[in-house]
């Protein structure tokens, strides 16, 4: 952040925050160092949010634009939530792999960057015009730039410094961040700590060459990021690891999943830890199969969940309009990805919101949480199984590229035995009771299991009776629609309003949802500073919408909501304010409040950052 | 209405069940349609293995044959066309203490449903597995199936169907994993009998192709085979199934076959003329994906939870 | 229609229309003498409406509620649009068959029965005691009874009544509407072309028969609806066959599908045409690779189509979402059927247009036209195939099950060689010019094929390039994204708004899309010749959704639509006016013009008659 | 831009390809990948035909194989995982002029594309398919394939695979309608090369099961195979395929086979060790889908509209 940094000043400067990259080629253990030192801020009481920099290709060739391998890490003396704006400070193994950064706006004029400075003196000439023109680029953009032999540094203790520069920056960062280089140590013990002693000893020794470089060659760049108060117990991950343990701690013993990025790693851990919970994780042929396979097992009374992204939630379009048509709970873990089609599988969208609402033929209305933090990952999962039971359908849990790759801290959750009850009872079902006795008040119905004596029935997708009897009537087929909307109508009724950031009236509001509170919540605060009646609002449970939107926008001469999925551009040439689309949410509440809600959105595929959004509030608000 | 009950295990011993506590209603197939004796087939097995109808379950797809499990006084899961064994599979992947049957047509099962055909097969979990191969669409009122013999009139091909008709067999003996494979017919109900006696006592994806007369719109291509048993060809010798002299007697044509040998197996699928009924593939010793999917069952809460910690110390700082 | 119902007089009266129908157990060839009595009748000059009454099951048991297997006929003196409120007259073989038209509000209090009388007979007395009663239900409801014994009378022709009785039926109906025999013996005559003559010479005898009867039994009903002009060459077909013929007309040579009712009789008519103007329709082994071999073909440079329901399109939802993004012409035709999941496979819903609209993850914008009337059922293919071309993207062309069932008579559409033109061309590609050269004007882009020298790309689904390169730059997939999109703004700036019947202000807009439309406006015109300002309105193409109507809304007091889906009830118990859902089309109304625009709909599976919309427009106005 | 050229077809013979015309910049798979050699012999095959690259079709699903179409310079369709058949199907299906060409990995025919594998078999278009087999999931990073031998360690069974592994050849081969089957290994072009040759010139759908080196995650399983010619068995005989002989005689390992012989492909898709290389079947006689699709190509607009107008005659009144 601007206001924070320092360029200069004998000893270390306190500051509130910044945010540092290291870029190399993949291979280079710049995702390592990254992780360390976020962990280590972490430990220092710092508030940290850190995320990989990942080239596209599995193996992409070195000193490439595409091949940039990394890691941003953002930390400060708050609790930091996003991925902030430009850099303040960047470590990079070479000038190529930065190129792919400027694209998404990762630096501005001001930017400090230590660079390794080997490039200049190479054989090969070709090698060495690279590395001027990268130079001559960065100096245009007004990095302060620093060439610096990390290498040959490193050579002074270890023959292969390919391998272990990244520890030596991670001792240079520690000059710099004034870290506690015990800590250090000891997660780098921690780490190797199935190797050999030399093994540590040498990566200690890099660190400590680091450490003392950087003292010496850029002393002035000295600052303290003071800790916080230690919060408690403390838990560190990234959205999928969050959503994954979330699943083992709402008791949910079945998972079927199709491999599919970015939701892949949810199934990962799942796979190597879900086991010892007693439960199963399913691979299965295809997303279809696996949304099959775990409707079977819910069906039979196990409580189960499907992991997806977009893709793959089209290949379970007509199993879910099933688990919803036949009342079958069921947990579907979305991750967003960029869209459409097979669209921009690594990068960040929220535009599945529409699919999975109205994705089914027919009437299949359903419950969609957007988890908007990674400690909401872990909690949403939760709450939806509790939502599928109780309301018998299948329950959206919503998250995105941001917070699956995202890794921050939030408190350990205290884990209740309540969470992991068992719905599958094989007493008897009592008699009479009809397998879809529909409530005519709340549309809810008890549900029998494969195994209860007296509740046989067979489920099926076609209209039904309370009996599960095909029936094509038209007063039959009126009234188990209106039970399978009343349910929707009664969790409403239960829902309170979303929280409201800032007075609770103004010259603007921002809504948002999923992924984008970060941002929005720092750049609403930063305006709000600046003077600007500007207030924030994030939705969560989107399907039923929470109640008390209209009452709340009327009070704001604006409303917008700020989302990352694809909107027209203001009206001119052939876009007219009548054919205009608008943002997905932004869709949705217009429908409901009729009123003129507006979005800036944009399909970047990144997440969307705090600045950018001040920058819209700036815009709107300053005449 | 929650709560494990005690005297379970004590009052399944005190129950003795007919034919009619497995039956629900009026089966609303067409008269004489072959699913009504493949019903009565599949009362019949369960009644004589005294399996309780709540601990029963029939998953099937769409289709004439996929109304199956409304007829039946089980547990019952008509989903999805084509999507019948994924879900069994899911249901029985937790649930061992279910006895699993599936009902699929041949569009079902071997059009849209190929795909999960071809790894039901691989999963070989353990249930029974009927496909009712009337060589047509029957519910949506006579298109062409993939096993339609070439030729065949329909109205997706009123000229005739190009293509070779898919031959379960020789299909399913190709797949990897396979661990029984039989074939029958429906008019014959002593061979059908004896047939789903042997896959309801395999342990593993017993698939049973079972030829089925649409009196709608294909039971004339069965009438001759109807009229003369020697159009088909009695399996026989060891691990054979268990058939009443008095009905085995009506075979004149007769395979002498060794079911466990998978290329002999292959061998036989590829004859239809006569068509070969009895078990033509069975290994017991294939792996069951049950196996697998079972792990962990009936883990207590107390464990689940300190496990669930140990999970949490490795991202905790 | 009651104000035209007489039921005594001397000679015919003259009536402006009736409905009747005929129900019989199945396979007593009732729809057949209904079809000849509605050919008949339009030859005379009658607009007919004919709509079979199918049982559920193939072949259901003999006088049973679930077996009643017949057609109803309206016509009269004026074009008809849809299948009307209640029957005049009813010819019933039995009573059990007339169970289920009663829950669907088929006859009313005055309603002619003329029922076989031979069960009062009947040997078994359960059989005896059923008709009893039958006819005691009949005659509470108010019907007017007449029990005739029809096959008695046949028997004096024929030992086998059970096949002769429809055209013993079809004669006594031709007494009954001054029907011309002559005609109706040509049809006949035709009918059996291919049986021996003395087949014809029967069936001439039972008409001849069922006339003379209904004389002698019946005589004051003898009523004449008069034909109109002769409108020139005329067309005869449901909506489906429409369809059918509109894909051949349209120059469409490729045609992929997989068997779904009802869209299932589209593709038997092409598989019995198609091939005769040098097409090829092809089943595929599911949805998704009928989708997929459609967009093969059309990538490759033909024209292509697939044709599919509700759960057939869930299936080809990902597919959907490729050609979306890769841009590749395609025509969908979508025959509605009630939802969600396998729902009513036999019944009419209009509820699958949200999951045409944002079915698919990410932004997928597309055109959707839905036909009003089985004439549109044809052209609308035409004009699907001309977009789907210029605006290189598919079309989705939405019927659904009360057009693809309703048989009416059209123009005869002169066919057009230009319809036809291929798309293909394989001489060389211009050089330089890209595969995805879009006009930043208009968003639209040359298409080159598989064969044209200069143009090799390779299509993907991936975020792209104008070279169809995969790139994940931010900036390429916000302009890829605009311009998929601006192509929709520039369709919708070319389309006119829809027509308004009626006053252009009043109190009341009934607003519709698809098969509605015949219901809506006869209502309408019933309610403005009764006093009410009301008006009606009907969208046809409703994505990019045609302009001017919040201009056109402002000036009616209330505007609501009429659709066939889902709609929660007026507001009670957990039912808000905050949690309310509305009808589909309503939902995208109010979205656009953000105008408190209500719905009224219901999901009973059959046409929404014009006298359930006549009353709803008189309880809104009638205060 | 419209209307058919006049010259064409003269034009055609005065041209001449060289490798450099089918290939389309750098291919972006990981150094050593084994898609890097199937790319080069695929260039190979089309330059020894002479096969105009705007005439050339390739067509794939998603994943490190599927995205060959990208680095081709001709027509390319990168379509959806699992998808690929169809819609290669779609365009041969009245582009008899085409030549085509499908790539797909284990996973994206074997798994999510099973069921449109069984069809594709069985409609027996005339395209050239390569399943590249890494037996893992290489674009995704490391899940298990249906093709991954039983306890190989991945991201989603990190404590090994629990099935055993399809075998791509008894599959095929069981499936309705097979007509041609040949495997072969990424390391060996000449095999490699000969193989495809065989496979490119059968009218039919020929499917090449190639063994592919993953270098990020499996190609350690091939390195004993790669390293010890005696790990595969070639096929020899008549019918087999046209190998040099200073390449063949690298194999000591020989099965002499005649590949029109289902029963005996059959037994050689069931040996793995030594893995066969060459044509396991062959059969040119089984019907081509095409030539049902290709009917009525080229019919003149005035013979549609007055066969179009008969069509009318029949509705109207
Ligand atoms: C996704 C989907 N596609 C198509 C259909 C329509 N459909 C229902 S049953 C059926 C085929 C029935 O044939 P088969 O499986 O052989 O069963 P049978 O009726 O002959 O017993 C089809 C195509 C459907 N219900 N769902
Ligand atoms: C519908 C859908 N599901 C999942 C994915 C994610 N995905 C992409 S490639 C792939 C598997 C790749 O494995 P394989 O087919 O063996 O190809 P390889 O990369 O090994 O060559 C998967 C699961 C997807 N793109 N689409
Ligand atoms: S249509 Fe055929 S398969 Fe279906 S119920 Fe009738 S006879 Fe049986
Ligand atoms: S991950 Fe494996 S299959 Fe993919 S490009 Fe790299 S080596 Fe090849
Ligand atoms: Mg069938
Ligand atoms: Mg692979």
């Amino acid at each position: 952040m601007q206001d924070n940094m320092e360029t200069a000043g004998q000893g270390p400067k306190r500051i509130s925050e910044h945010i540092i990259e290291i870029v190399s080629d993949s291979g280079e253990g710049a995702q390592k160092a990254g992780q360390t030192f976020g962990s280590l801020s972490a430990k220092m009481g710092n508030g940290v949010w850190t995320v990989e920099i990942i080239p596209a290709e599995i193996k992409p060739p070195a000193r490439s634009k595409a091949g940039a391998s990394g890691i941003r890490i953002r930390f400060g003396d708050h609790q930091i939530t996003n991925m902030g704006d430009e850099a303040d400070l960047v470590v990079a193994f070479n000038g190529q792999v930065l190129y792919g950064r400027f694209d998404q706006h990762a630096y501005k004029a001001g930017t400090i960057l230590l660079i390794e400075s080997k490039w200049a003196n190479d054989p090969v000439p070709e090698i060495r015009e690279q590395y001027a023109a990268a130079l001559e680029m960065f100096k245009e953009k007004g990095l302060i730039i620093h060439e610096l032999p990390f290498e040959d540094a490193c050579l002074e203790i270890t023959p292969n410094p390919r391998l272990g520069k990244n520890m030596f920056v991670l001792g240079m960062l520690s000059y710099i961040y004034q870290r506690d280089l015990q800590i250090a140590k000891d997660n780098i013990a921690y780490i190797f700590r199935k190797k050999a002693q030399k093994v540590v000893d040498l990566n200690h020794a890099l660190l400590d060459r680091g450490y003392a470089f950087a003292k010496q060659h850029v002393p002035t760049y000295c600052w303290e990021v003071p800790g916080r108060e230690n919060p408690g117990a403390t838990i560190v991950s990234n959205g999928n690891e969050a959503a994954a343990m979330g699943i083992m701690a709402a008791g949910i013993e079945l998972v079927a999943m199709y491999p599919i990025t970015p939701a892949t790693s949810v199934s990962h851990f799942l796979a190597e830890h879900l086991y010892k919970v007693g439960g199963f994780m399913h691979q299965a042929e295809d997303e279809s199969a696996a949304a099959g396979f775990a409707i079977g097992a819910s069906y039979a009374g196990l409580t189960a969940a499907t992991i997806t992204s977009g893709p793959g939630l089209a290949l379970k379009t007509e199993m879910l309009g099933l688990a919803t048509m036949a009342e079958v709970p069921l947990v579907v873990v979305l991750v967003q990805r960029g869209g459409p089609s097979t669209g921009l599988p690594t990068k960040v969208e929220q535009s599945d919101l529409l699919a999975v609402l109205y994705g089914q033929a027919g009437d299949a209305p359903k419950i969609a949480i957007a988890s908007s933090t990674i400690e909401e990952c872990f909690h949403d999962v939760i709450l939806a199984r509790k939502l599928a039971e109780e309301y018998r359908t299948p329950v959206y849990v919503l998250s995105d590229t941001n917070l699956a790759t995202g890794v921050s801290q939030y408190p350990r959750p205290e884990l209740k035995e309540e969470w992991l009850a068992a719905p599958l009872d094989q007493s008897d079902w009592p008699e009479g009771v009809r397998p879809y006795e529909w409530d005519p008040n709340t549309g809810l119905s008890p549900r029998p299991v494969p195994g209860q004596r007296g509740g046989e029935y067979t489920l099926t997708g076609l209209a039904h009776t309370e009996e599960s009897h095909v029936a094509y009537d038209p007063e039959v087929n009126q009234r188990s629609s209106t039970m399978r909307s009343l349910k929707f109508a009664t969790l409403q009724r239960t829902l309170t309003p979303p929280e409201i950031k800032g007075e609770d009236q103004g010259d603007l509001l921002i809504v948002g949802w999923g992924s984008t509170r970060g941002s929005i919540e720092e750049a609403v605060l930063r305006a709000q500073k600046d003077g600007y009646k500007v207030s924030s609002t994030h939705i969560r449970i989107i399907s039923p919408m929470q109640p008390g939107l209209k009452e709340m926008f009327k009070k704001f001469k604006q409303v917008i909501t700020v989302e990352i999925n694809y909107s027209d551009p203001a009206p001119g040439g052939n876009f007219t304010e009548e054919n205009r689309r608008r943002a997905q949410l932004a869709q949705l509440l217009r429908e409901q409040t009729l009123m003129d809600i507006d979005s800036w959105s944009n399909v970047h595929g990144q997440p969307i950052r705090p600045g950018l959004i001040y920058n819209e509030i700036v815009r709107r608000l300053a005449h | 209405m929650f709560g494990l009950k005690a005297d379970w295990s004590l009052e399944v011993q005190n129950r003795y069940f007919t034919l009619e506590d497995y039956n629900d209603g009026v089966a609303r197939w067409c008269p004489g349609c072959g699913d009504h004796t493949i019903l009565t087939a599949v009362q019949r097995i369960l009644r004589d293995h005294q399996v309780p109808p709540e601990k029963t379950m029939v998953v099937s797809g769409i289709g004439c044959s996929s109304r199956f499990p409304h007829y039946m006084a089980t547990y019952g899961f008509h989903g999805l066309h084509g999507r019948a064994f994924p879900v069994a599979e899911g249901i029985k992947s937790r649930r061992p203490d279910l006895t699993m049957f599936v009902t699929t047509g041949d569009g079902d099962c071997c059009s849209i449903g190929a795909g999960h055909w071809v790894h039901a097969v691989r999963y070989n979990m353990d249930m029974t597995v009927i496909m009712f191969n009337n060589e047509i669409y029957g519910l949506t009122k006579k298109q062409t199936s993939p096993t339609s013999r070439a030729g065949l009139k329909t109205n997706t091909h009123p000229r005739g169907s190009f293509l070779p008709p898919i031959n379960p067999a020789s299909s399913t003996l190709g797949m990897t994993n396979a661990s029984f494979f039989a074939q029958t017919v429906d008019w014959n109900s002593a061979h059908l009998n004896a047939t789903l006696e042997a896959a309801f006592n395999h342990r593993g994806f017993s698939f049973v192709h079972v030829l089925q007369r649409c009196t709608a719109y294909t039971s004339y291509l069965f009438d001759g085979m109807q009229a003369d048993p020697n159009t088909l060809a009695l399996l026989t010798g060891p691990g054979s199934i268990d058939l009443d002299p008095s009905v085995a007697r009506i075979f004149k044509n007769r395979i002498e076959h060794d079911p466990s040998d998978i290329h002999a197996a292959r061998r036989v699928a590829e004859t239809t003329d006569p068509f070969p009924i009895g078990i033509l593939y069975q290994d017991a010793s294939k792996p069951v994906y049950d196996d697998h999917s079972n792990e962990g069952l009936g883990t207590p809460p107390e464990a689940k939870i300190k496990a669930m910690n140990k999970v949490l110390d490795l991202f905790s700082i």
